[in-house]
């Protein structure tokens, strides 16, 4: 019974947050004449061939990998209650200093990937290492600094990328960074549908896909189960009380920080390692914003913002077919921002009723048949 | 003892907050003053006539006006509590609704749409915040990303298919320009200033040209949004609404219990938040003379940090604002002028230095110091900065500001808090 | 009461219900023009929320409203100032960085073309400020004002609105005996101009003393009136509880010799390199030993507990814990080496609200069991010792999955002394452990208090309760403006001499000399 | 969802009802089509091809970030459009990841080479920018009266330094010692400065107030506040892509475009779709569009270079005789 109401509890907010998107994204789309049922159809169609439908799953899963990083990423910063709205400049300055040092040595397969995703992990940390620092010792807020940072990232990262790091010949129309050769690169997983009997598609699975789940799974072991992580969660809740609890308030900032940042710094990889080869002037950029998004869609946790990339990322695929079906591709748009803002306002709710709910249960618990036999001596009050 | 502290106690207080008000507006002019000489100081050295020429402030004093309009809105939003990450999506609502009613109607039009469309942002997020009481950055961040794709989706459906300029990313060109005014015999005709700003004399050219600068082709937008920083702080100071509004941000439940329409008061605020970041979006409209996809590029950002830069107060926020105005106009003018910023950035560290050595902080003023050895090497020998280093010099110039001086902040009591009546 | 003329405020049959509970039930109360009523019972009996239903702050499910005889129904406060009720809250309503005249005249201010009308408020403020003698300057900041200072803000709020019915929601609970008896004199200066006043307290000796009848509440409804001139505090105490209060005071010395902590000229500067908030504090505590420290809010105190917790850096000074220098140690090893910590503010400083009641175990323990040992959280056992604390320290709650939220504050009070005790530590720094508890779990607290002194716990108590003070405490100081101004023995200090240590005048002046 | 094979592509497969009718893909830059610029541009060609040859046109426009080219170019062949066309070199990683596994379907990318790129199915449609430019900074050159004139550049990409690049060695070739202010409103890789209009404006009003009569811009939509700088500062400018004069919607605008660098990317996709249709598609190769196919050139409405047409002409035929080497980085 508490086991299914506390499911309940999780999975309502996420259900009523969906249907709500759904529904005024269906009178958006009604009120000008485009019919929402249509747009439903073309969304969930992957295809004719076996061969399409699992190019399409590749498809959304690649874009998933990402945002699922970048989600990670800033969910790390919220549970403390830090806003890294920096992850966008963390992880340009990860992928063009990775992929640099990726592409200027030689090393055995494994341990060549190793560095370069070290690599970038330690960048994306010290990026955002800037930004814990400026909070603890001068008091700037978090939102500014890295507001600040990412346009300074992207400058810099321009500078590096026509100036010192430029690998690409003079005049060729996208400027690159030299490419990294074939053993600091990752594979694709399409054996996976060998294995499962599908349709191995031409469109590779990206390889980076098991880096993501394992750091997954140990970003959720950090924050679930060890002290470190309930330390942060704790500040996350309430700064001052983690404080008296001996949590050392500016020392979290900084490792939640530099946490977030590595974290951070693994965004542009799944493409950099397994696609591009080099970081160049068409660069995907945004993804530390869409990370937000897919942040608050999970929750924070590490399994809601994996839901919440797949989805984000289906939505996202739907673009193309629907304007081959002359459908509106920006009903995308609305429905992920109607989504996001939904999840929000039924996360609200949800936490008020469930709140509400356990307030009823504890003023009807029974109270404990203990320690009344300490009661002291009667005696007057003194006036 | 109750009855010993009488009128005449009061008395000094008043006056001493009162003398108190009068040096803090001496020292900002003071600062001022200070500073211009030290930026002639400069310009005589460097001889970069763009860091004080009339054309970097006029461009200045443009690129500010955005960034000016959203801060503002941004100060009624956190004043009454609400904190507001969602001005660069109602700037961008604010865009587009310029760009429609624009086009169809005129200037006028256009800035009656960008105040709604902005508006409707607000409204928006304060349904998100104070009715259901959503995590004020949640929802703001919640806000960009709908703007985006509402924009696009507006724009989609309305501006297809058509042969008038008007595309999915831009809207129909305005239907009429909107008056732009100088100064007359000063920065007009005659052009005082002008004349004196050619003769390069050491403060006394630098001076002109600010003025000039300031006075010359100044747009009514740009008028508006000056004029609303004293009208703001008149508002939000001197009258009973503004003190209403201001205890929503400090203390939602005292207002409350003294009868104060809290909920009512914020809604007001943050719409017109909204409002104002959407006429931030105008001004950008009416220097494009068209809606175009992606014309705020951050500046709804750039506007909150001038706002938490201005310590929450409209002349702050102004500072913050034109600061960052400044050096957007300066690195657009002159590259090279940019260079001649690290010698003035050496002799702020000096002083920095030598007031901290006076306060007996070794660590501070040797770092200082060092910094300064540093800048002043840059400025020796650098010739003119990469366009990717040179695009960032507003950002670094306001990071590096905020962090000499962000402790002395203080935000609103109550911003960001959700208030929900009866819990507290 | 004359039958003649209406009753300043009658209730009649008020219900209030909250989601769970009902807060009021069928209350009856008349309170006649000119009197003080006050209204006493225990935490949660629900006087507040009649409060605020009659202040027109929230609706009552059922029953009547009169105001002089008339049937009102107030949609919000200022229906009800409209009809010259005011109210002073529990918890003081003052935005901090405003002054005092904006915090006076928020909501009904006077204007001139639009503008706030500064000098015709502050006229106004002046003549209410001396003609019932609150001395206050409408041109200061409320955040460098004390708590009686804040107090008469309040009032002046009330009296500026034209009420001619206050409401005083536990007024004396944050003052010292001398700003108590300032505050009386304000009520009978109030009372001769012909207003009402309507006052909550429990402290019943309080209550005799001003009141001009009383009402009784207790589980949400009306047990009775009585005439303080005839009531014996017993008798009222009774009606309160429907038993006999408990009291603090502790059995024999068990003060051993062997010094625990010891502080030596601690001083700890304020913020911005102001004046320190802690200056040249130098004090011991032994096994078995209870420390009191007496002061009026705001003189350091919680700065001092701060800075023995190591959360605030002293300038000057030194800390030591069993003889070993702990000056510079952190937080978490301070607590690690066996400091506890009870605090005043549990929502701030003690829980985690959104967190489970396990989790809050845990809180402060994270390095030792049943927490875990290292690195890893134990989640079976933090669990398993949560349900030990519910069980031995009767903190009523469904289960150790239960939001800390759902919780009273005496429950949750109960969960943060469990969880102290538990740990065992050698000092315990209690800062306020029963406020805002009632009577039940107060005697509670007391009594695991006295035991672990008696097997040797140190122990430092900051309290606002004077008499909890000198009941617990083998010895007790008092502080002054940062600094340890006097001890005194509990054994012979009366509470007012106390309260004129803590005010600075050495010699406590007569009650009710106002 | 395999059951309803109507969906995906059914609008472009009932539009070719005809059987064996030629079905245009278009994949678009960041923009998309409506961008009053190069993708319409490419829309326009394409338009023409078909109107001419009978047929459709699909197009499709990339997400926000751009992140899915791969997979517009997927869904064009996937439906059977034939050609398909990518537009904008950022299109060359896709089209070299998709085009292998198409074989069937044959391919052209705009404004990238594939000649060392091995994909046979791929035709790359280069233009000779910096040909046009120089003729815009002969044409600025001369007419000057200040001997001042200035380049704003979006993003300092290697593609607009190649405007940059024709336009200085243009105005150098026809008024030696000529002033040219050159900058940019962005560094490579921030795309903002293709829209961000006010800053265009910014730029270009310095230039103007600092003695420039003549401002040319390769800035996208920023361009806009360039003519509006000029406008203001009763200078001249010039247009960039197509012909500005025509499309700018705004009489007290087109006043100041003197002329335009024109990249007929439309005559490009044409001229590619009619030879397609023609089988006269090798697949492998560049073609490029320069002046003497008249793939570039200077636009003339407005009448406000025809004084000197005569010089103009002189300069093109230097160019496109190989007298003039015009180079391509600045
Ligand atoms: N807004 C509310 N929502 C739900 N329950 C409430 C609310 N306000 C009060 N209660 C409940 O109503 C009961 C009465 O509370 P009230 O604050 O009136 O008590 P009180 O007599 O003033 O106590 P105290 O002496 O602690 O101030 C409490 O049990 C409390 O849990
Ligand atoms: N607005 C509210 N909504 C829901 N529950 C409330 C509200 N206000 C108070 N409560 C509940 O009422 C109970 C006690 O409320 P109160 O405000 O008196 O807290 P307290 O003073 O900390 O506790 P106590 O008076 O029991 O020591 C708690 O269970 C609290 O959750
Ligand atoms: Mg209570
Ligand atoms: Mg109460």
């Amino acid at each position: 019974m508490s086991v299914l109401s506390r499911w309940g509890a999780v999975l309502l907010a996420p259900a009523m947050a969906l249907l709500i998107a759904l529904a005024i994204s269906g009178l958006v789309m009604g009120a000008l004449g485009v019919n929402p049922f249509r747009v439903l159809t073309v969304m969930v169609d992957f295809g004719d061939t076996p061969s399409q439908q699992v190019t399409q799953i590749v498809a959304v899963l690649n874009r998933a990998l990402p945002l699922f990083l970048a989600g990670l990423a800033v969910a790390i910063g919220f549970r403390m209650g830090l806003f890294n709205i920096g992850v966008e400049g963390q992880y340009r300055m990860a992928t063009i200093i990775a992929a640099t040092v990726g592409a200027a040595v030689v090393l055995p397969g494994p341990l060549h990937v190793a560095l370069i995703i070290a690599v970038a992990m330690v960048v994306g940390a010290l990026w955002a290492g800037i930004v814990a620092v400026l909070k603890v010792t001068r008091g700037v807020s978090e939102v500014i600094s890295s507001i600040m940072l990412n346009t300074i990232a992207l400058g810099l990262a321009s500078y590096l990328l026509t100036g010192p790091f430029r690998g690409s010949p003079e005049g060729a129309s996208i400027v690159a960074t030299a490419e990294i050769p074939e053993s600091g690169r990752i594979g694709g997983l399409n054996g996976v549908f060998d294995v499962l009997g599908l349709a191995n598609p031409p469109r590779q699975l990206y390889g980076f896909l098991l880096v993501a789940v394992v750091v997954g799974v140990l970003v959720w072991v950090l924050l679930q189960r060890t002290r470190f992580g309930f330390d942060l969660r704790a500040t996350g809740l309430s700064p001052s009380a983690a404080s008296a609890s001996g949590v050392d308030a500016r020392g979290m900032v900084v490792k939640t920080m530099l946490l977030s940042g590595a974290v951070a710094g693994l965004i542009g990889l799944p493409d950099l390692l397994g696609r591009t080869y080099e970081y160049n002037s068409d660069f995907t950029s945004g993804l530390g914003f869409l990370g937000i998004a897919v942040a608050l869609l999970g929750r924070n946790s590490p399994a809601g913002i994996a839901l919440a990339a797949v989805l984000y990322a289906f939505l996202d695929r739907a673009s193309v077919p629907l304007q081959a079906a002359q459908l509106p591709s920006s009903v995308v748009t609305i429905i992920q921002g109607t989504i996001v803002l939904a999840v929000v306002v039924a996360n609200e709710i949800a936490r008020r009723l469930s709140r509400r709910a356990a307030e009823r249960a504890s003023r009807q618990a029974p109270s404990a048949p203990a320690p009344q036999a300490q009661q002291p001596a009667a005696q007057e009050v003194t006036s | 003892m109750s009855t010993t502290m009488s009128t005449d106690t009061s008395a000094p207080s008043g006056v001493g907050g009162r003398l108190r008000g009068l040096a803090g507006a001496r020292r900002v002019w003071l600062g001022v003053a200070v500073l211009l000489v030290l930026i002639s100081v400069v310009r005589v050295v460097s001889g970069e006539d763009a860091l004080t020429s009339s054309s970097t402030f006029s461009a200045a004093l443009l690129l500010t006006a955005p960034i000016l309009l959203v801060a503002l809105g941004g100060l009624y939003a956190e004043r009454a509590g609400v904190v507001n990450i969602g001005l660069e999506g109602m700037m961008i609502l604010g865009t587009w609704g310029a760009g429609y009613a624009g086009y169809q109607w005129g200037w006028q039009a256009a800035i009656v749409g960008g105040l709604l469309f902005g508006a409707l942002g607000g409204l928006l997020h304060a349904v998100a915040t104070v009715t259901f009481g959503v995590d004020h950055v949640i929802s703001g961040v919640a806000i960009n990303i709908l703007a985006a794709g509402v924009v696009r989706f507006l724009s989609e459906s309305v501006y297809t298919g058509r042969d008038d300029g008007a595309g999915i990313t831009q809207s129909p060109g305005m239907a009429s320009r909107p008056p732009s005014f100088s100064v007359p015999v000063l920065s007009s005709g005659p052009d005082l200033l002008g004349e004196l700003e050619e003769l390069h004399w050491f403060l006394i050219s630098d001076l002109a040209g600010v003025l000039r600068g300031f006075t010359t082709g100044v747009g009514v937008l740009t008028l508006i949004a000056v004029l609303l920083v004293p009208a703001t702080y008149l508002l939000l100071w001197r009258t009973a609404f503004g003190l209403r509004l201001r205890s929503c941000g400090e203390n939602p439940a005292a207002a409350d219990s003294l009868g104060v329409a809290v909920y009512r008061i914020k809604y007001i605020a943050v719409i017109i938040s909204g409002a104002l970041a959407g006429l931030g979006g105008v001004v950008l409209v009416f220097i494009a003379n068209i809606y175009r996809e992606g014309q705020t590029n951050g500046r709804g950002f750039i506007g909150l940090a001038a706002l938490i830069f201005g310590n929450w107060r409209p002349g702050g926020l102004t500072g913050g604002a034109l600061l960052f105005g400044f050096a957007d106009g300066l690195q657009l003018r002159s590259r090279s002028a940019v260079v001649a910023l690290l010698l003035l950035v050496a002799v702020l560290l000096v002083a920095i230095c030598i007031w901290q050595l006076a306060r007996r902080r070794v660590v501070q003023g040797v770092l200082a110091l060092v910094f300064a050895a540093a800048a002043l090497v840059g400025y020796l020998t650098i010739e003119e900065l990469p366009t990717g280093i040179v695009s960032f010099t507003p950002h670094l110039v306001t990071l590096l500001v905020l962090s000499l001086a962000s402790q002395r902040l203080r935000m609103p009591k109550a911003d960001g808090l959700v208030y929900r009546r009866g819990e507290h | 009461m004359d039958e003649s003329t209406p009753l300043a405020v009658e209730l009649r049959g008020i219900t209030k219900r909250f989601p769970g509970v009902v807060a009021n039930k069928d209350i009856e109360l008349r309170v006649a023009r000119g009197e003080v009523h006050a209204i006493v019972g225990e935490n949660g009996a629900g006087k507040s929320t009649l409060m605020k239903t009659l202040y027109g702050m929230h609706r009552p499910d059922e029953g009547q409203v009169l105001v002089d005889g008339r049937e009102v129904h107030f949609r919000s406060p200022n229906d009800a100032i409209a009809a010259g009720i005011g109210m002073v809250h529990q918890h003081f309503m003052l935005a901090d960085n405003f002054t005092v005249l904006e915090n006076v005249v928020l909501g009904s201010e006077p204007t001139r073309g639009g503008r706030l009308d500064r000098a015709t408020a502050g006229r106004r403020i002046r003549e209410i400020s001396d003609s019932y003698s609150l001395g206050l300057d409408p041109d200061a900041l409320v955040e460098d004002l004390g708590v009686g200072d804040r107090q008469r803000v309040e009032i002046a709020k009330v009296l500026y609105r034209g009420a001619t019915t206050l409401i005083l929601d536990e007024p004396t609970a944050v003052l010292v005996p001398q700003e108590v008896d300032e505050l009386f004199g304000n009520l009978a200066e109030l009372k001769r101009e012909g207003l009402t006043v309507i006052f909550i307290s429990h402290k019943l000796d309080e209550v005799r003393k001003v009141a001009d009848s009383i009402t009784v509440i207790r589980r949400g409804t009306t047990v009775g009136t009585a005439d303080p001139r005839t009531t014996t505090a017993r008798q009222l105490a009774e009606m309160m509880v429907g038993a006999e209060l408990p009291t603090p005071a502790t059995r024999e010395s068990t003060v051993r010799e062997v010094p625990v902590l010891e502080v030596r000229g601690l001083t700890v500067p304020g913020a911005g390199g102001g004046r320190a908030v802690v200056e040249d504090v130098t004090l011991t505590v032994r096994e078995g030993e209870v420390v009191g420290i007496a002061g009026v809010e705001g003189n350091g105190q919680a700065e001092l507990i701060d800075a023995l917790l190591g959360l605030r850096l002293p300038s000057a000074g030194t800390v030591s814990l069993g003889g070993q220098d702990v000056t510079g140690w952190s937080t978490r090893r301070r607590r690690e080496s066996g400091i506890g910590f009870i605090p005043e503010d549990r929502h701030r400083q003690g829980m985690l609200l959104e967190a489970p009641l396990w989790e809050n175990r845990i809180l402060g323990h994270q390095t030792r069991p049943p927490a875990g040992n290292g690195r890893f959280i134990d989640r079976k056992a933090a669990r398993e010792d949560t349900g030990r604390i519910m069980r031995d320290y009767d903190v009523r709650a469904p289960d150790p999955d239960t939001l800390a939220v759902a919780l009273s504050g005496g429950n949750q009070q109960k969960l943060i002394v469990g969880r102290e005790m538990s740990a065992h530590p050698r000092v315990l720094l209690a800062a306020h452990p029963t406020r805002g508890v009632d009577v039940g779990a107060q005697a509670v607290i007391w009594e695991l208090l006295k035991d672990a002194r008696a097997e040797g716990m140190a122990i430092v108590l900051v309290s606002a309760d004077l008499e909890e003070l000198i009941g617990l405490s083998d010895t007790l100081h008092v502080m002054l403006r940062g600094q340890l101004v006097a001890t005194v023995d509990p054994r012979s200090v009366t509470p007012e001499e106390l309260g004129g240590h803590m005010t600075g005048g050495h010699h406590p002046s007569p009650a009710g000399a106002a | 969802a395999s059951d309803e094979p109507e969906a995906g592509g059914g609008s472009a497969g009932t539009s070719a009802e005809g059987g064996g009718e030629l079905q245009v893909g278009i994949a678009y830059d960041t923009g998309g089509r409506g961008d009053k610029s190069f993708n319409d541009s490419a829309y326009a060609g394409a338009s023409a091809a078909v109107e001419e040859l009978g047929g459709t046109v699909t197009d499709l426009t990339p997400n926000a970030d751009a992140s899915n080219r791969v997979d517009l170019l997927t869904q064009l062949a996937d439906d059977g459009s034939n050609p398909v066309i990518g537009v904008g070199f950022a299109f060359a990683d896709a089209i070299a990841e998709v085009a292998p596994q198409y074989p069937e379907t044959t391919f052209a990318i705009v404004d990238s080479s594939v000649a060392d790129a091995g994909l046979d199915n791929v035709t790359g449609l280069l233009f000779a920018a910096n040909e046009g430019s120089f003729l815009g900074g002969v044409a600025a050159a001369l007419k000057s009266q200040t001997n001042h004139i200035g380049f704003v550049g979006g993003v300092e990409s290697p593609l607009i330094q190649e405007f940059e690049a024709g336009y200085v060695a243009g105005a150098q070739a026809a008024k030696p010692g000529i002033q040219v202010d050159v900058q940019y409103i962005s560094p490579a890789g921030d795309f903002s400065g293709f829209s961000d209009p006010a800053k265009g404006y910014t730029l270009a009003q310095g230039m103007y107030q600092g003695g420039a009569d003549i401002v040319y811009h390769a800035a996208g939509a920023s361009g806009q506040g360039v003519f509006r700088a000029a406008a203001e500062a009763g200078g001249q400018a010039i247009g960039v892509d197509s012909d500005q004069y025509e499309t700018i919607g705004d009489p007290a605008l087109q006043a100041v475009i003197m002329t335009s660098v024109l990249k007929r990317v439309d005559n490009a996709i044409q001229q590619f779709i009619t030879d397609y249709s023609e089988g006269n598609v090798t697949g492998g190769e560049d073609r490029v569009a320069d002046l003497e196919s008249e793939g570039v050139g200077l636009s003339t409405s407005g009448g406000k270079i025809d004084d000197i047409s005569a010089q103009l002409d002189t300069f093109e035929q230097q160019i496109v005789g190989g007298e003039i080497e015009v180079p391509t980085t600045p």
